[in-house]
Order: C-alpha cells, then sequence, then structure tokens
C-alpha cells in the first residue's frame, strides 16, 4: 500500500507538473479565444443551418480541450474510455431519437 | 476508509458471536453501511412493498371479477372518496392500477433483486469486504426509502394516488390529479439506482479477490454486472423526462402538451408546442431496459442454484455471458416497439422489429443453455431448486408470448390488450418472482446461519406455481378476444367481451388463493431466523465464494482473504475427492 | 384458420393476413415450447438424484442446440422479412387515394367518438376551438363555411359502407386514446397535434354479421385501448356497415337534417 | 475493516474506485443532459417558429459568465496541481478562487432569471423560455453542488491532507472532474440557448 503511494507521487514529481500547468495555461487562452470567436460568429447572423454547424463545432472543440486537458482524458486508463465509449454509442441513440421521430411517422402534424 | 457503523449479523439475527465495536441500535441496524444489513434491509422493504403491491392487485381483481359489486368487510374501511359504501370508483381503480404497477417494479422487484440480492451476495460472491464506496450504498438505500414513503403518502393526499397508469403518459399525466407525487417519487428512487449502479459497478471491476478474472465471475455477478450498466444509463433520460413533466404540472410549461389542446370542453391555456410522443420516447428508453433490468438478477440466481442442485457445471457458460452482454447492449434499442401503434414509418417500424427479434435471440440461447445443463445432472429437488426449475418454462411461456407483440402487424390486435398484461406477467411474477423466492430460500441459510423449512417451502411452492397459472393463462384468451387493459370494469360493457368474461372470475379467484399459499412462505421466513434448523457455512455445498465466509458473515465478511483458483462451478469433477471443489480452495 | 385462436370474427379484408401471421407465430411458439418443454421434462425425470446419484462433469457434448438456436433465429428472420415488415408496409404505404376511398374524421375526447363526414360535397368544413361547444358543436364546425353546409356529424356512432375503402383521420382533443375495432383487426393511437390516417375495407355488413352469429343485436363496437382517465372504460362507440346504397342514403337524409336551420342551435 | 483501493490504485485496473466511480456518475450525467438536449432538438424541430436566443436573452451577460466559468476550471486544475507540488497554501488559494467564480456565476444568473421574470417571461410563457429556464436551472443545481462539495474540500475536508495526502489529493481531483463537467455542459448550452 505504501509503495502504492510512493508510485503514485514519484510518477508525477514537479518537473511534469510544471509541464502540466503550463499546458493548463494555454487551454485556458484558447478556450478564450473560442468563446469571442462564438460570439463574434453569432454576431454575423448567418443562416440557421450554418450557424448551427459552425457554434456546435466551436462548441465541441472546447469541449474537447476541457475534456482532454483539464479532465486528462487524454492519458486516461482503458477501463475509463471503455465506459465512455459505451456512454457514447447510447448518447448517440439518444440524439437520434429526435430525428427519427420526426422523419419517420405516417401522421400528420396539425 | 473503515466502516464503524456496521454489524457482523444481519439485523435479523439476534444473539451473534462475532467481535466488533459496540454500535447503538441506530448506527447497527438503520444507518448501517455493512453491505449486508442494507441489503437485508433493501429485501425486507422489497418484501412488503410486494406484498403492499399485492394487496392493491387484490382489491382490483374483486373490481374486476364482480364489477360495481360492494366488497365486504374491507371495501367500507377504504373511504367514501374511494370506495362509498364499499364499490369501488374508477379513480380509485386507476390509482390502484398504476400504483400496483409502480410498486412491483420500482419498489417491489428492482429493491429485491438488484438492492437486496446484489448489495447481499455480490460482495461475498467476489470476495469482497463490503461495497467500494459504504457511505453511497447507505445513502442509496435511504433515497430509496424515501421515493416509496412519497409514493404511500401520495394514496393520502387529496387527488390521491397517480392514476394514469405506471406508464404516466401525457397528457393525461399531466391533466389529471395525482401525478405530482408520483414524479417526485420517482426522483428519489432514481437517484437511488443511480448510486447503486455506481457503487455495483465499482465494486465488481476493483474489489473481486486475486484470481477471480471476469470470465470465472459466477453468473449472478455477470447479471448484476450488466443489470448496473442498464440503470446507469438508461435511467437518467426517464430522470430528464420527470422533471420535464414536472415543470408541465408546476411551472405551467408545455413539453408534452401539443397546442390547442380542449379538455371537457375548455381550451387548455398553455403554450403549447410540446410533443406528448417526446415522453413516450424518453419513458421507454428507459422502461424496456428496465424489464431486463426486472429479469436478469432472477437469471443469476437461477442459473447459480440449478449449477448448485444439479451437481454440475453450467453448460456452455461463455455462451450465456456473451448473450448476456449482448442483450444487455441491445435492450437500448428496441425501446419503441412499446410505440407501435402511435404511427410509425415503415423504416422506424422495421428497424425495431429486426432490434426486437434479435434480442430475442440471446434469451433463447441463455434458457436453452439453462435446460441443457440439466442433462448428466444429478438433480436434488430442494425448495430453491424448484422455483428456479419452474422459472424456466414460466419464463419460456412470458418470452415466446413477447414474440407475436414484437411483431408491429400482429401487435394491432394484441395491443394493449390483456394478452400483453398476460406476457409481462408470466416474465415477472411466475418468472422474476419465483427466481427472487428461490433466492430468498437459496441464501437465506448465508444470512442467517438458519435453515427455512422444507416442507413449508414446498407448500408454498406448489400452491404458488398452480394459482400464478391459474391467474395469467386466461389473460391471453381475453387478450385475443380483443378485452383491453385498465378496463374499470374488466370489459363488461362491451359485447364482444361477453365470451371471455368469466375469465375475470378464474383470474381473481386464482390471485386471492395465491395470496393465501404465500402465508407460509412469511410464516416460514420469520420463524426460521430464530427457530430454523442451525446450519454450517455451506449447507448447499456449493463452489462459489460467498460460501467461504462463515453464516452469517461478520463485519469484514471473511475471515482471512480468500483468494480464486478455479472457475465458479466446478461439481463432480472427475477424480476429486467430493463432487464440488470451491473456488476459493488451493 | 385461427379460430383456435379465439380471435374475434373477422370483418375487414386485410384482417385475414393478420389472423395468418398471429397463428403462424403461436404454431411456432407451441413448436418452442413443446420441443424445448419435452426435453426439458425428460431431464428432470431421467436425472433425479435417485436415477442419477452422480452428475456427469462433461453434460451435453452434441451441437443440436446450436443448430436449434439458428433455426429459431432463421424462422424468427422468416417471419420478420417475409411477413411483418411487408404487410405492415402495405398498411402505412398502400394508402389508396382519397378518391377512391371514404374519407371520415374521427376525433376522439375524454370519453367519446366524435365523428365527421364531408357529406356529398366531399369537402370538410372549416373547424374552429373558438366555435366549440361541448353539447351543440363538439367539433366547433363552423356552418356558415359553405364546404360545412351539408357536413354530417356524429356521435359514438360510424357508419360505414361495406367493400369500399374507408380512410378514418384520426385526432384527439385532449389526452392519447386509442382506436380499436376487433373485428377490424383495426387499432391506432389518437394523439393529441396529429392526426393519423388508417385506412381498412369492412367486408361484412353489420345485418351479415347478425345472421352470422344469429343475434341480432350484434353492434361492431369501437373499444378505446389507451388508458384516458376515469372514463376510459367506458369510451365505446359503434361502427354500423351498410351497403352502398343505405350508406348514400343514411348520409343524404343526415345531410339535409343537420344542414337545415335548427330551432336549438 | 479498510476498502481496498480507496487510495491506492489496484494493479491490473491501474485505477482507484473513487476514479471509476466519478467516471461513472459523469456517464449517468451525459445521458441526463442527453435526454435534455435531445428534448430541445425534437421540440425545436416540431415548431414552425423558434426565437434566436439572443432576442430574447442577454448574450453579454452569458459571455461573461462562460469566461467566468471556464476560468473556475482552470482555477480548479491549478487546486489540484498545487497539491501534487505539495503546496497546501496555494490550494487553499485555488480553490477558494474557484467557489467564488462559481458564485459569481450564481449570482449573474440570478440577475438574469429576475430580470426576465420582471419582463414577465416565465417557463410558462413559450417552449423556448421553458427549456431556457430548465435546462440553465438544472445546470446551476449543479453548480451550486460542486460548490458545496468544493467548499468541503476547502474548508472541514482538508484535514485529511495531514493524515493522508494522497488520498485528499484523490479526492480533489474527483470534485476537480465533477467541476469541469458542468463547465463542459455549459459550453454547449450557451451557444444552443443564447447564440442560435
Ligand atoms: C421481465 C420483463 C420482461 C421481459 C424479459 C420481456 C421480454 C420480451 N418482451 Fe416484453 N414486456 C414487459 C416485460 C418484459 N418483456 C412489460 C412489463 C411490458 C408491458 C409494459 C406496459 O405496456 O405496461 C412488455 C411489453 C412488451 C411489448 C409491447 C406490447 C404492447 O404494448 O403492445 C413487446 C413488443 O414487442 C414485448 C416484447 C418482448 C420480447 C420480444 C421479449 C423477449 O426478450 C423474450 C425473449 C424470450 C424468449 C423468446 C423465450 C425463449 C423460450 C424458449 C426458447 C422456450 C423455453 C421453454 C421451456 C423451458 C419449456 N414486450
Ligand atoms: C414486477 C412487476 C409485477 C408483478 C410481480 C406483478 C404481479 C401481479 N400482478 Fe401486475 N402489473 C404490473 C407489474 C407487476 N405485476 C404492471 C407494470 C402492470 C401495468 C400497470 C398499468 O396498467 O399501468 C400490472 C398490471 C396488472 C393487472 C392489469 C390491471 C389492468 O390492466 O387494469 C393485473 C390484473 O390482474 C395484475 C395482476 C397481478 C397479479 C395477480 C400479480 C401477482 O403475481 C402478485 C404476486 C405477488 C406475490 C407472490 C407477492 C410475493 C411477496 C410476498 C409473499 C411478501 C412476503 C413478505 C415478507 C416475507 C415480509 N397486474
Ligand atoms: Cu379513450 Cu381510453
Ligand atoms: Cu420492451
Amino acid at each position: 500500500m505504501t509503495s502504492d503511494h510512493a508510485a503514485e507521487l514519484t510518477s508525477e514529481h514537479a518537473a511534469d507538473i510544471d509541464r502540466h500547468v503550463r499546458v493548463y495555461i494555454t487551454v485556458f487562452v484558447a478556450l478564450m479565444a473560442l468563446t469571442i470567436v462564438t460570439v463574434a460568429i453569432s454576431y454575423l447572423h448567418l443562416p440557421t443551418a450554418m450557424a448551427i454547424t459552425v457554434a456546435l463545432f466551436v462548441a465541441t472543440v472546447k469541449g474537447t480541450l476541457v475534456a482532454g486537458y483539464f479532465m486528462h482524458l487524454i492519458s486516461e486508463k482503458k477501463l475509463i474510455y471503455a465506459v465512455l465509449i459505451l456512454t457514447a454509442v447510447f448518447f448517440v441513440a439518444l440524439m437520434a431519437l429526435p430525428v427519427v421521430t420526426h422523419s419517420n411517422g405516417f401522421w400528420i402534424p396539425e | 476508509m473503515s466502516q464503524p457503523g456496521a454489524v457482523a449479523a444481519p439485523a435479523l439475527h439476534g444473539a451473534h458471536e462475532a467481535h466488533h465495536e459496540e454500535l447503538g441500535f441506530w448506527r447497527k441496524y438503520v444507518f448501517s453501511t455493512d453491505h449486508k444489513v442494507i441489503g437485508i434491509q433493501y429485501a425486507i422493504t422489497g418484501l412488503l412493498f410486494l406484498l403492499f403491491g399485492f394487496a392493491l392487485m387484490m382489491l382490483m381483481r374483486w373490481q374486476l371479477a364482480y364489477p360495481g359489486a360492494a366488497l365486504p368487510l374491507i371495501g367500507n374501511l377504504l373511504g367514501e372518496a374511494r370506495m362509498p359504501g364499499g364499490t369501488m370508483l374508477p379513480d380509485f381503480y386507476n390509482e390502484l392500477g398504476a400504483m400496483h404497477g409502480t410498486i412491483m417494479v420500482f419498489l417491489g422487484v428492482v429493491p429485491l433483486a438488484v438492492g437486496g440480492f446484489g448489495n447481499f451476495v455480490l460482495p461475498l460472491q467476489i470476495g469482497a469486504p463490503d461495497m467500494a464506496f459504504p457511505k453511497l450504498n447507505m445513502l442509496s438505500y435511504q433515497s430509496f426509502v424515501l421515493g416509496g414513503l412519497t409514493m404511500l403518502v401520495s394514496f393520502l393526499v387529496p387527488g390521491g394516488a397517480a392514476q394514469s397508469g405506471w406508464t404516466s403518459y401525457a397528457p393525461l399525466a399531466i391533466i389529471a390529479p395525482g401525478q405530482t407525487m408520483w414524479l417526485v417519487g420517482m426522483i428519489f428512487l432514481i437517484t437511488s439506482s443511480l448510486l447503486g449502479a455506481i457503487n455495483f459497478i465499482a465494486t465488481t471491476i476493483q474489489l473481486r479477490v486475486k484470481g477471480l478474472t471476469f470470465m470465472r465471475f459466477p453468473f449472478f455477478v455477470w447479471t448484476q454486472f450488466v443489470t448496473a450498466f442498464l440503470l446507469l444509463l438508461a435511467f437518467p433520460p426517464l430522470e430528464a423526462a420527470a422533471v420535464m413533466q414536472l415543470m408541465d404540472r408546476l411551472a405551467g410549461t408545455s413539453f408534452f402538451l401539443p397546442s390547442g389542446l380542449v379538455v371537457s370542453g375548455q381550451v387548455l391555456a398553455v403554450a403549447g408546442g410540446g410533443n406528448p410522443l417526446l415522453w413516450q420516447h424518453l419513458f421507454w428508453f428507459l422502461a424496456h431496459p428496465e424489464v431486463y433490468v426486472l429479469i436478469l438478477p432472477a437469471l443469476g440466481i437461477v442459473a447459480e442454484i440449478i449449477a448448485n442442485n444439479t451437481r454440475k457445471p453450467l453448460w456452455g457458460y461463455r455462451s450465456m455471458v456473451y448473450s448476456l452482454v449482448f442483450l444487455g447492449f441491445m435492450s437500448f434499442i428496441v425501446w419503441a416497439h412499446h410505440m407501435f401503434m402511435t404511427g410509425m414509418g415503415t423504416e422506424m417500424a422495421a428497424f425495431f422489429q429486426t432490434t426486437t427479434m434479435i434480442i430475442s435471440i440471446p434469451s433463447v440461447v441463455i434458457l436453452t443453455a439453462l435446460i441443457i445443463s440439466l442433462w448428466g445432472g444429478s438433480i436434488r429437488f430442494n425448495t430453491p431448486m424448484l422455483f428456479a426449475v419452474a422459472f424456466l418454462p414460466m419464463f419460456g411461456i412470458g418470452g415466446l408470448t413477447g414474440l407475436p407483440l414484437a411483431f408491429n402487424i400482429t401487435d394491432i390486435p394484441l395491443h394493449d390488450t390483456y394478452y400483453v398484461i398476460g406476457h409481462f406477467h408470466y416474465v415477472v411474477a411466475p418468472g422474476t418472482i419465483f427466481g427472487l423466492f428461490a433466492g430468498l430460500y437459496y441464501w437465506f441459510p448465508k444470512a442467517t446461519g438458519r435453515m427455512m423449512n422444507e416442507t413449508l417451502g414446498k407448500i408454498h411452492f406448489f400452491g404458488t406455481l398452480v394459482c400464478m397459472n391459474v391467474v395469467f393463462m386466461p389473460m391471453f384468451l381475453m387478450g385475443m378476444a380483443g378485452v383491453s387493459r385498465r378496463l374499470f370494469d374488466g370489459g363488461a360493457i362491451y359485447d364482444f367481451a361477453q365470451p371471455v368474461l368469466h375469465f375475470n372470475v378464474v383470474s381473481s379467484w386464482g390471485a386471492w388463493t395465491l395470496a393465501i399459499f404465500q402465508i407460509p412462505f412469511i410464516f416460514n421466513f420469520f420463524w426460521s431466523i430464530w427457530k430454523g434448523a442451525k446450519v454450517g457455512d455451506n449447507p448447499w455445498q456449493a463452489t462459489t465464494i460467498e460460501w467461504a465466509a462463515p453464516s452469517p458473515p461478520p463485519h469484514g465478511n471473511f475471515v482471512e482473504a480468500p483468494q480464486a483458483y478455479r472457475g465458479p462451478y466446478e461439481y463432480s469433477v472427475p477424480g476429486a475427492a467430493k463432487d464440488f471443489t470451491p473456488q476459493h480452495e488451493a | 384458420m385461427t379460430q383456435w385462436l379465439g380471435l374475434p370474427e373477422l370483418a375487414s379484408t386485410h384482417g385475414g393476413q393478420i389472423d395468418g401471421m398471429v397463428g403462424w407465430v403461436h404454431i411456432f411458439m407451441l413448436v418452442l415450447f413443446v420441443g424445448w418443454g419435452g426435453f426439458f421434462t425428460y431431464c428432470l425425470i431421467r436425472f433425479r438424484r435417485s436415477r442419477q446419484p452422480v452428475a456427469n462433469y462433461a453434460g451435453v457434448k452434441s451441437h443440436a442446440s446450436s443448430y436449434s438456436e439458428v433455426g429459431v433465429a432463421v424462422v424468427e428472420a422468416v417471419l420478420l422479412f417475409g411477413f411483418a415488415i411487408p404487410l405492415w408496409a402495405a398498411r402505412v404505404d398502400a394508402m389508396p387515394p382519397e378518391s377512391e376511398a371514404l374519407v371520415v374524421r374521427v376525433i376522439a375526447e375524454q370519453f367519446a367518438w366524435n365523428v365527421h363526414y364531408a357529406g356529398p360535397d366531399g369537402k370538410f368544413g372549416r373547424t374552429d376551438l373558438k366555435l366549440l361547444d361541448v353539447s351543440s358543436n363538439p367539433l366547433g364546425l363552423d356552418r356558415s363555411d359553405p364546404a360545412a353546409k351539408d357536413d354530417v356529424t356524429m356521435l359514438n356512432q360510424l357508419y360505414l359502407p361495406v367493400n369500399k375503402p374507408i380512410i378514418v383521420k384520426l385526432r384527439s382533443k385532449d389526452v392519447i386514446h386509442s382506436f380499436g375495432v376487433p373485428e377490424f383487426r383495426v387499432k391506432q393511437d389518437a394523439i393529441p397535434g396529429l392526426t393519423i390516417p388508417i385506412w381498412f375495407v369492412p367486408n361484412v355488413t353489420t345485418a351479415e354479421m347478425r345472421t352470422r352469429k344469429g343475434n341480432d343485436a350484434f353492434q361492431y363496437e369501437i373499444a378505446c385501448a389507451q388508458l384516458c382517465g376515469l372514463g376510459h372504460y367506458a369510451m365505446r362507440g359503434f361502427v354500423i356497415v351498410q351497403t352502398a346504397e343505405e350508406f348514400q342514403k343514411w348520409l343524404a337524409e343526415k345531410s339535409k337534417e343537420q344542414s337545415a336551420p335548427d330551432p336549438f342551435r | 475493516m479498510d476498502i481496498p483501493y480507496t487510495v491506492e490504485v489496484r494493479r491490473d485496473t491501474g485505477l482507484t474506485n473513487g476514479k471509476i466511480g466519478i467516471w461513472l456518475f459523469l456517464a449517468s450525467e451525459v445521458m441526463l443532459f442527453g435526454a435534455l438536449f435531445a428534448s430541445y432538438i425534437l421540440i425545436r424541430v416540431g415548431n414552425p417558429s423558434w426565437p434566436r436566443g439572443d432576442t430574447i436573452l442577454n448574450v453579454p451577460l452569458a459571455t461573461f459568465n462562460t469566461v467566468v466559468l471556464i476560468s473556475s476550471s482552470v482555477t480548479m486544475v491549478m487546486a489540484w496541481a498545487s497539491l501534487m507540488r505539495h503546496r497546501f497554501g496555494t490550494f487553499r488559494i485555488y480553490m477558494g478562487a474557484t467557489i467564488l467564480l462559481g458564485f459569481v456565476f450564481l449570482v449573474v444568473k440570478y440577475f438574469e432569471y429576475s430580470h426576465k421574470f420582471h419582463d414577465g417571461l416565465y417557463p410558462s410563457t413559450n417552449n423556448f423560455l421553458a427549456l431556457y429556464f430548465t435546462l440553465t436551472g438544472l445546470h446551476m443545481l449543479h453548480v451550486f453542488g460542486g460548490m458545496v462539495v468544493n467548499a468541503y474540500f476547502w474548508g472541514p475536508g482538508a484535514k485529511l491532507w495531514k493524515t493522508n495526502p494522497v488520498w485528499f489529493t484523490n479526492r480533489v481531483e474527483h470534485s476537480g472532474l465533477f467541476w469541469h463537467f458542468v463547465d463542459l455542459v455549459w459550453i454547449f448550452l450557451f451557444p444552443v440557448l443564447y447564440l442560435l
């Protein structure tokens, strides 16, 4: 048990923590920039479809940054990936739900 | 994270000799964090709710058998608002129906199968000292109790309990009285299940003992593991839906309310623009996986008991495990087979019919494997085994009658008739409930150190088996004749129902007799806690690790941490000294 | 062939296919149950402890089970792609053109079935929530609209001509109901906010069915199949199937009667 | 009796119980908000006309809040990093900042809400607002929850640092994971509700 403590602490010794911190700062700057970008774009009043794709794209990039670096997903254990992939699959099913509902009924909306 | 609030012996067990720091009654039995105590709390509460749900149903069965007739004695006790002069009012009937479904599913079977058996057995079977997050475990139970109380109290508030079915379909659920408490209760129950699921998965992955690889898991552990994933990922959408329905009821939103609703001549004053189908999608996205949550733990129990009492390994263990995982995965993409009559286009219908057909295959594989496991065995017919064996054909009937429902075209005459009621009761009542009874008889000695009485057990079994079929078999015939479910008068006003109406009487008497045959069980259960025959740690001569612990297991479960050296079901190994070779024996 | 299943008398053209399929599925189920059940019971008797004191570690060796499982899968696939999907497509996609069919609106409400015919002119009149009145005008039909002049509205009574495609346009005013007519093998939820068209061809008149059943009080019944509140159990309507002539006559009379300025309105 | 792998990692999974636990929890949260987003799409697609967020809501204010929440995420990781560097003092500062920023977020939201109510805009007004209030409301609950947990680790919970620094560091990391997730949800809520 104590050996595991040691393992844990030495694996992350000061040097690469400093590296981590530098990364966090860059990510922070990137996120700020992207935030400004989305808002700016929204003022261009693009056609809805366009606007949605752009906004969601930027949001996804931001999300990836947060998940990847702040949540350390770029260097996570396989097991966590497995759980998240499974979740992602069902998440997609959930997102498909409204689309199929609307595209595929033989009823006519009033 | 040491757990002071825990005890060696289960709550039920009076004098126990295990050494540990003495705690006050409350910390010991009520706010305990010991997985065994929590498991037993869950089990008892679940059983009581099962009994309550059954009681509600027996009231309904009176109205169904003798529509409009005053119910002697009990009738008048229930008050003018529900049964004036002993005759039932339609809204009370609807309350009973909705609450019977809700209670049986969410407050009866799930707590007993997952909360009870899962909590008590799973850590023992993987050789763990406790669950990974004992405090979370306690919270989960408390949240469940809160949910249960909310549901119970809802009978007493003005407007009464929910009366829109356990499916709580909008818009009815939004304009009808009673649903608010139901939704709040559901949110508690969902939270409870989510906490539980996290705990089960983490425990299974992290706390299994040395040498216990996934392919050495007892099948029961596998079923609990898959079940936990179903709960974890399918429940949140319903939680979201419940929140939205609450908003519709309390904040006047219209998530599920389209524009231009006219209720009893009055145009409904809401913004509109919502979609009633959204609720159905979100509900069934949970509720289909939920039905597998109801069956899988029972399947696991049955597998354990069959292996133990045939005295031979399960046949095709691997294929069973793969089927189980596949089944769990598929159960997320079949939900719309409950919505075939909502006007689906060809593609969507085709998709969901196909997935539903596909999902029936793994069930067939598992059941077949279990039946084949009997071949070549040396079968002991003790009470747990009787229930376990009876489970197979009963689930068979329930499962097979799922097939005509699974085809959109044949679902047309059968949808929302008693045929559906028959179908799922065969899987949940003589199916799941049998599995759970089997488990109770099987693990009772582990929890208390005492056996339940065999004779009473056999009476309980044969009585229950016969009555269950008397109750549910007629429902298929009524369904075929086209009698809708959720009918206050059991279909009495319809001409086309007349030829089958007498079956209502048959079912009802079946149900009441069924109740009588539960008395030996209830007596047996409590009597054996104190008076049952004392037995050793491994009365069934089983191989899985839970039997390595003393009965009842002390706090921390095992005297010294066990290890797994082989697969779970090494019975009658050729050349072995005795006819069982435990996993934990080097 | 499906009397043995206890399905109600059949009175629509497409119903035969449904019954046939219900029959075949149940035969399949029966085969499975008997097959598996047989093996099951044999095992219980043959391998009881007294007969088989020591278990056989290996158990079954043969792969027969895998074949039977494949068999099950194949049969299910046939039922699915051979029948279920095409038949449903026929129900949904092969809707006859409105010109060749009788179009009726059925508007469900707690707890009744409102029926709305376009009348001789074949045009449905305007309806408006504002004009709606529970007793006199449950549909909010605007009689001032020329198209509405000859419209016919009924309560819980659906008159239909025999052997003619019927398109029922289902609606609901309040909650979800379900329009089910057992003899026609028809069932469809009526969902507020949506208009759902379904079609069928009734091929047995009420009169004929009465003689067939030897019951001259017989009526085709509309049974609400979806829980819709207190009155769900009593949400019962009637379908009266007549010959084309009888129906035309009935419609003409009704239309005259209802378009006539009526002192009580 | 001790539960194994609460502090040290299990060799074959390379994880502690807590790490798995929190990620499983986040997985369920993904499905929760996923269902809400799905509902948003379905209801939006189902409506002939849908207002652009910025015609009803206050974009600058929300932009500010986005900045606040993202910054709080950074201070959160910094808090964890300082523990990894055994700098308890800096941890206290960063954690304090995180809680404070969360508080600022809630205050701003409070003003947004009360302003809406003042203009007679309620959840019942239309489905856009219904979704707006439900989604942001639920998100605010999460922010609040995160703040409570963080406050615990800033205050009483910090005692653990003395007795078992590794464990404390892990717990802070886990509460951080939750906090980042809440931030992540907002990153999607913001454009979806305000900009589209
Ligand atoms: C434990 C619960 C459970 C289980 C396991 C199942 C299993 C299945 N269910 Fe069921 N179902 C419910 C619970 C369950 N169901 C409930 C509660 C409802 C109603 C909800 C409501 O509306 O209130 C419902 C409703 C329901 C519907 C909607 C009906 C309608 O509303 O119109 C459909 C339609 O496809 C369906 C299909 C199936 C199928 C194909 C399976 C398949 O998984 C079955 C696969 C199994 C087999 C094919 C059996 C194999 C057997 C053998 C091989 C022979 C064995 C024989 C011997 C041993 C002798 N179910
Ligand atoms: C797990 C789920 C479950 C279970 C087990 C049951 C069990 C039973 N159900 Fe129910 N039922 C539902 C789930 C369930 N039901 C659902 C979801 C609906 C649909 C509701 C709706 O329409 O919305 C429904 C609807 C329903 C109807 C249709 C009502 C209607 O449509 O109007 C009927 C009718 O007879 C019925 C009957 C029964 C009967 C007789 C039992 C019997 O089998 C009961 C057997 C019970 C026991 C054997 C109890 C065992 C417990 C003990 C003996 C306790 C011991 C206690 C201690 C030791 C402390 N149920
Ligand atoms: Cu209308 Cu039930
Ligand atoms: Cu289902």
